[in-house]
């Protein structure tokens, strides 16, 4: 496979470390060839585009332009926050106008030749399933998980132009490969509170309270996200949403790249596990050990 | 005089009498508002526009013709609108022969349900035609060389429009 | 509850929101379905449909005092299902820019998180979560603001206390620099 | 020649944006034109009269009327210009209405515009001479395409009215949408009470031959003499002997298939009667799905037909029938829901659409009339029923009403608190369109009388929470989000464009509009017929329509055929391709081009071959005109030197005199 630029994203440093080196250890083990984008900066994340789209498409556009920079025409980053932001800019910037007033902005001219997709993307369309399979050693057979995209990763569907906008299958489809049962979670693409856990945490209480409990009368063992944000609230921030709502809730939330990476057998530290909050070793610990082939 | 301060430029339409006359009825009727230069010729369907009527308007001045027929299968006449699409398209090559600038050609689909979008074409087209600015007057190599031309053209022969 | 002046509707603020967001919201028949879809509805004054119904009627004042603006998380439903196809998220974000420009801040904690974030990114050239927090419960006077978050996630390597170097970090900076001189509307 | 010109002003229509008395004045110096005036409505009475005062008076022998489009008005003038003593043909028509001062908002530019329109008129009817049209007889009998009630009114009428009548429906039996429907608004009676006798009629009607599982082949001929092929789809069996004993459905070992007339909500035998009231009443085996057909084993019916009406090798059988007149009533389908993935696409057997309630709702439905949801069989205590699904919704391109989703929704909230006393429906809702004799009285009783809770606004998501669906929408009169925990959802799914309508208006050369309906000729004036002489349209084919509107339009259908076809003859239109024989060379492209197969090869008195045109079969496209490279053959009434003249009254010639 071409080689591909890897964007991590701000997140990947700190709060999402785990979703950061699970992905390169998954990618790495699935011939996934990526090159970190060189000096890469913030893209701007959720707030910029609440300030002005110009300021946040060159925060983005200076990202492409290394890439482009780089010889290489296709990035991919684990976090759906960081792909709109990309994606938002380049397909702005095909009008002349905007283009002008980004480009204004910058040191180095973004000339939108790069195409932006999550790692799932890359996974779902450019992995053959059949060489994931072959490589899957503890298969994850026995826990029942929900899978969760977030709102961002799909829609708007004519900028995304990836999976079903309202029922996004594609973490679905990873996650039954890998043999887990999979449970048909009906909020799939539902807002968690994305960045309002600091400002206005009881909005996220509400929001990723709804979640865990739909993920809980389906009867899930876990919940699996692809976003650092939606990972951080579910997770990180299980304990607020106990206390605001008078739950108890105990719902490991894993990224779907640490399942696959404890399926495919790969070094655990890489996958971070110890990193989740909410202790996931009792669900890990439901995974029916294979029975050798001989 | 610069094109900008030309109000209004001669251009002649030949609608079909189902379709696209219907569709500009329904344009009127619906008060869609369009620039003033278009006149329009009926005739029964867009197979009975004789290349050669197109070819006279702009050796007598228009300055654009536009023709619209009935959508590809819906010709009342069955399949009058795919003649016309071959002849037309003949004569669309053919004009730059003649020295005329085939931009100031066109031809198009609407049916009698879509005034909207014959406001749209009609609009479009004259915008077009201001552009390109009035037609040049026709410089003819030599006026008999241009008649036997036209004599022959209506005749069948040398002209590749028909058949 | 407000009486609105429909005879002195502003128009140059419906056509503002109409050019900036390249959206045409006369086609808003207040069917509801942005609201209906939206996540945040519960913490709205005037829900998404309204907003769309007030830009309509030129109440520019009720729009950009809005809570709505600041709460909105850009989940795109809205957009997704509106069945005139209008980028109904677009339009909020374009609000909220006429907010910010205007002055109004309705949700003040949302708006210091804001600044404090591109602050820190104008600074390092990359988001640090540390100095982030630290500058929101500074500006925002709420300082215990996650407290409680801190130990779990200190513990599990997850709050740096130092930011990430970016090289390019003037690049970004200057960015920033040519955005405030530009007064750019986009 | 001596014409006279006539300037409508059309009240302030013409007049508000065109000078006419000026157009008029102008008009007086092109050629031949001895008189010209401007009137205040030319069609009307007084209008008419004065044309023919004017004819009289000044010796005319032509008349340009510059008024409407001649799609309005144009017979109307032709017909005044006649009872003057004119020749209908020497009559020409200027559009400055629809083309000029509806269109354009400067007085100036459509003065002028509206002048040269006029001259053009002139000029070309300068070159105008009287036609002649010729008599010819019609055939009278009448197609009606569709068996819904639109096309059954019809078929009726017109059987009534003494007409040969043939019926085609496309399924097994007539009846339409409305065999399917439980109880019908406003009167809320029962839905095959109304229509059975209907159907009953149809099968006993001396006058009426129908034809089910058959559909149009190819259609040629022209008004009065259409000449139809129809092709009768196989069933397998034969329709002369079966009795409708129902044996062999009981039989019929695979009886796994979904069930059509059913909507899906239950399964059929292969060899089935799709409903006990069907007509015709007649078994047809499905060869899909019938175990012998596809592989060749069982063949129990055959041995169980006590009639011995089982024909496993039967093939499609082609039928001609000439008529006078085609009636289209093909009615309308359901819009395909699957479209909005937030309902779930399927996923949720309890979200079904108003068609299938109406079966749950039925008593000879499959669950015999007891409201049941699919998913577990339990009756449903809290139903939501939303409206506008696939209509008024720009992106799914349906953005029109489907006109009668408001009513039959009110009425299946009162026929499920008829059925189910303790159950609560909500009614999503964007607006309430229930404009007819009764219907918002009705649509109120549902709220008032029924305890329908409506509430106005979209869902925009449904999915299911522990037993039940969880439904959010809005209630924009609040103005709040509102959720609903529902046990059944109803989607009222609106109407479209019948599958295959498209390609029967190419076959009767029937427009369709842009959304797959038929066009009627005139939407207030001419509602039943269409651009083809002859072709007539009833019912929801022509837009959704509820069972009322259907119904008048077929019996307004079936009195323009009564009309057309009470004439003896009909005059064929004298528009026709002629040709000039001493110019003709006999190279037959003509020939080869025509449509419609109007033009003959004959010899002339030295045998030489020469091309002539059969007047009533000719059309008047002018294809030939275009292809004759002698320009021999000539469209009348559109000649060559007509429409030249046209152009050079537009473009007056520059560089060389008209050579003509
Ligand atoms: C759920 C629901 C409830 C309704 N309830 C009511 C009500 O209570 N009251 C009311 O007034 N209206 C009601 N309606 C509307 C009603 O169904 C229509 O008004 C009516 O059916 C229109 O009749 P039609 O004959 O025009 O079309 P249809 O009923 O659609 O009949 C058309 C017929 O033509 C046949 N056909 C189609 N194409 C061809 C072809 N190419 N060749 C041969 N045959 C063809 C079809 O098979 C069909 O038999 C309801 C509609 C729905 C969806
Ligand atoms: C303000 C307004 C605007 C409208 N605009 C539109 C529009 O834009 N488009 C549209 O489609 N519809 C429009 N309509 C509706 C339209 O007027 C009616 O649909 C239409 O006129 C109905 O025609 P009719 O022949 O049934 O009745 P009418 O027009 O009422 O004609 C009935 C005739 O019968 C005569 N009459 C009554 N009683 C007797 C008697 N005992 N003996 C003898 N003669 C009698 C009356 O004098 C009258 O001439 C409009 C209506 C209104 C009020
Ligand atoms: S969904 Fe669209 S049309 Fe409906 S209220 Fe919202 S913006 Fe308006
Ligand atoms: S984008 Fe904003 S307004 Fe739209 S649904 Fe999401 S939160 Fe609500
Ligand atoms: S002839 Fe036409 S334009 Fe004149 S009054 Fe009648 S409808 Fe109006
Ligand atoms: S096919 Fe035979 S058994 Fe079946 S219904 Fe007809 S007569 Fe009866
Ligand atoms: S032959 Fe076909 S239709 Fe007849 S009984 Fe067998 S499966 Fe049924
Ligand atoms: S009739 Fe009512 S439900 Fe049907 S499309 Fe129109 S408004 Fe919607
Ligand atoms: S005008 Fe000519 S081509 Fe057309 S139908 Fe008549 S004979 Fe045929
Ligand atoms: S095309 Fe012209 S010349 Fe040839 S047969 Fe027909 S009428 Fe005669």
């Amino acid at each position: 496979m071409a080689k591909i630029a890897y964007y991590p994203g701000c997140s990947g440093l700190g709060t999402s470390v785990e979703y950061d080196s699970s992905t390169r250890a998954v990618c790495r083990a699935l011939q996934v060839d990526l090159v970190d984008v060189e000096d890469w900066s913030c893209c701007g994340s959720s707030p910029a585009h609440t300030v002005n789209h110009v300021l946040s498409a060159a925060l983005s556009a200076r990202n492409l332009a290394q890439v482009e920079g780089m010889g290489l025409d296709q990035v991919a980053t684990p976090c759906p926050s960081c792909l709109t932001n990309l994606r938002t800019a380049a397909h702005k910037m095909a009008h002349q106008d905007f283009r002008d007033q980004v480009n204004a902005l910058l040191d180095i001219p973004c000339r939108t030749n790069v195409e932006t997709k999550s790692v799932l993307q890359v996974f779902d369309e450019q992995v053959d399933p059949q060489l994931i399979l072959s490589k899957v050693v503890n298969p994850l057979t026995g826990i029942k998980i929900a899978c969760y995209y977030g709102c961002i990763m799909n829609r708007p569907p004519v900028l995304m132009r990836f999976d079903d906008h309202e029922n996004p299958m594609a973490m679905d489809r990873l996650m039954c490969a890998l043999g887990a049962e999979v449970l048909p979670f009906p909020l799939k693409v539902e807002c968690c509170g994305a960045s309002y856990g600091i400002p206005r945490g009881d909005i996220v209480a509400r929001l990723s309270g709804k979640l865990l409990d739909a993920a809980r009368r389906l009867g899930a063992d876990c919940l699996v996200t692809a976003c650092p944000l939606c990972q951080m609230n579910l997770d990180l921030r299980q304990g607020q949403i106990n206390r605001a709502l008078g739950e108890n809730f105990q719902m490991p939330v894993f990224y779907y790249t640490q399942l696959m990476g404890y399926a495919l057998g790969l070094d655990r530290t890489e996958l971070g596990l110890n990193k989740l909050c909410v202790d996931p070793h009792r669900v890990l610990g439901k995974i029916k050990q294979p029975v050798p082939v001989k | 005089m610069s094109p900008q301060n030309i109000r209004e430029l001669r251009i002649v339409g030949f609608l079909c009498n189902w379709c696209s006359y219907g569709g500009a009825d329904t344009a009127g009727v619906g008060r869609f508002v369009q620039p003033t230069d278009l006149r329009i010729i009926r005739v029964p369907c867009s197979g009975r526009i004789d290349p050669l009527f197109i070819v006279r308007a702009f050796m007598n001045g228009a300055d654009g013709v536009l023709v619209s027929g009935c959508h590809p299968r819906d010709c009342h006449y069955a399949e009058g609108n795919f003649y016309a699409r071959r002849r037309l398209e003949m004569l669309k090559r053919f004009l730059p022969i003649t020295g005329i600038d085939n931009r100031r050609f066109e031809y198009t689909w609407v049916s009698a349900s879509e005034g909207q979008r014959w406001q749209h074409v009609v609009t479009e087209f004259t915008r077009g035609i201001h552009t390109l600015g009035p037609a040049p007057s026709f410089n003819p190599v030599s006026e008999t060389e241009w008649n036997k031309l036209a004599v022959q053209a209506s005749e069948g022969q040398g002209c590749p429009c028909h058949g | 509850m407000q009486t609105f002046d429909l005879t002195t509707a502003d128009q140059d603020f419906i056509a503002e929101v109409e050019s900036r967001s390249h959206q045409n919201l006369k086609t808003c028949y207040q069917c509801g379905n942005c609201t209906a879809g939206c996540p945040y509805t519960f913490a709205y004054d005037y829900s998404v449909s309204q907003i769309m119904r007030l830009i309509q009627a030129g109440q520019k004042e009720a729009v950009l005092q809005s809570r709505s603006l600041w709460l909105c998380g850009s989940c795109q439903s809205c957009t997704t299902r509106c069945p005139n196809l209008i980028d109904v998220a677009l339009v909020m974000d374009v609000c909220r820019h006429m907010a910010r420009e205007a002055g109004y801040a309705t949700e003040r904690a949302v708006k210091v998180f804001v600044d404090s974030f591109l602050k820190s990114v104008e600074r390092h050239g990359r988001a640090y979560e540390m100095g982030l927090m630290v500058a929101y419960m500074t500006r925002s006077g709420r300082i215990f603001t996650d407290v409680d978050l801190a130990p779990t996630a200190l513990m599990r390597g997850k709050l740096p206390f130092k930011p990430h170097p970016v090289q390019g970090r003037e690049q970004v900076a200057r960015i920033f620099e040519r955005f405030r001189q530009g007064g750019i509307n986009g | 020649m001596r014409i006279g010109v006539f300037i409508c002003h059309c009240g302030s229509n013409i007049a508000g944006t065109v000078d006419c008395p000026k157009v008029a004045a102008k008009a007086l110096t092109y050629p031949d034109v001895v008189f010209s005036t401007d009137t205040m409505y030319a069609c009307s009475e007084p209008g008419q009269d004065g044309i023919i005062a004017a004819v009289k008076e000044q010796q005319l022998d032509g008349v340009v009327v510059a008024s409407c489009t001649p799609r309005m008005h144009e017979q109307t003038f032709r017909r005044a210009v006649e009872r003057a003593g004119l020749n209908r043909y020497m009559f020409e028509m200027a559009n400055i209405r629809e083309h000029v001062s509806w269109i354009g908002k400067i007085m100036e530019d459509n003065t002028i515009k509206a002048q040269e329109l006029v001259r053009m008129a002139v000029e070309k009817l300068r070159r105008n001479r009287p036609l002649i049209p010729k008599r010819f007889e019609t055939v009278k009998r009448v197609l009606v395409i569709g068996g819904g009630v639109a096309g059954i009114q019809a078929a009726l009428d017109c059987a009534d009215g003494g007409q040969e009548v043939v019926l085609i429906e496309r399924e097994q039996s007539i009846g339409g949408k409305m065999a399917k429907l439980d109880k019908t608004f406003p009167t809320v009676d029962c839905s095959s009470c109304v229509l059975g006798p209907k159907m009953v009629d149809i099968a006993q009607h001396p006058k009426i031959t129908l034809y089910a599982c058959a559909e149009v082949e190819s259609v040629g001929g022209y008004v009065g003499n259409f000449h139809i092929t129809i092709r009768r789809k196989a069933t397998y069996v034969d329709w002369n002997v079966c009795n409708g004993c129902g044996l062999c459905l009981e039989k019929c070992p695979s009886h796994k298939h979904p069930d059509p007339f059913n909507e899906n909500l239950c399964t059929a035998p292969s060899i089935n009667i799709p409903f006990p009231q069907a007509i015709p009443k007649k078994a047809a085996i499905n060869p899909q799905s019938c175990l012998k057909l596809t592989q060749g084993k069982c063949g129990i019916c055959a041995t169980v037909c006590p009639l011995k009406c089982i024909d496993y090798e039967q093939k499609d059988e082609l039928v001609d029938v000439d008529v006078g007149a085609v009636i289209v009533a093909t009615g309308y389908d359901l819009f395909d829901w699957h479209k909005y993935p937030q309902y779930g696409q399927g996923r949720y057997p309890d979200i079904i659409t108003s068609m299938q309630y109406e079966r749950l709702l039925s008593a000879s439905g499959p669950t015999g009339g007891q409201i049941k949801r699919p998913s577990d069989g339990k009756e449903p205590k809290n139903i939501v029923f939303i409206q506008c699904v696939g209509s008024r919704d720009r992106s799914v391109d349906r953005p029109y009403c489907s006109g009668f989703c408001c009513m039959y929704t009110a009425k299946q909230a009162i026929l499920t608190k008829d059925h189910l006393p303790d159950s609560q429906s909500f009614v999503f809702y964007m607006d309430i369109r229930s404009p007819g004799k009764l219907y918002d009285e009705f649509t109120r009783r549902a709220m008032e009388e029924y305890g329908a809770h409506y509430v106005r606004g979209r869902v925009s998501m449904i999915y299911p929470q522990d037993d039940k669906l969880l439904v959010r929408g809005a209630d924009t009169l609040a103005g709040t989000q509102v959720e609903v925990q529902a046990d059944l959802v109803v989607l009222a799914v609106g109407a479209e464009a019948a599958a295959g309508a498209a390609q029967l208006g190419e076959k009767l050369r029937v427009c369709p509009d842009q959304y797959g309906f038929f066009v009627e000729s005139h939407p207030k004036l001419k509602p039943v017929e269409t651009n083809t002489a002859g072709v007539y349209l009833a019912g929801a084919c022509q837009g959704p329509k509820d069972i009322p509107a259907s119904v008048s339009q077929g019996s307004a259908a079936a009195a323009k055929v009564l009309g057309l076809l009470s004439k003896k003859e009909l005059e064929s239109d004298p528009a026709v391709a002629r040709v000039n024989q001493p110019r003709c060379v006999g190279c037959g492209k003509c020939i080869q081009t025509c449509p419609f197969g109007a033009i003959k090869e004959v010899a002339d008195r030295f045998g030489n071959p020469k091309a002539e045109v059969i007047d009533t079969v000719c059309q008047g496209c002018g294809i030939c005109t275009v292809t004759c490279p002698q320009g021999a053959i000539q469209l009348e009434h559109f000649t060559d030197n007509q429409i030249l003249a046209e152009v050079q009254a537009l473009c007056p010639p520059k560089i060389f005199a008209n050579y003509e």
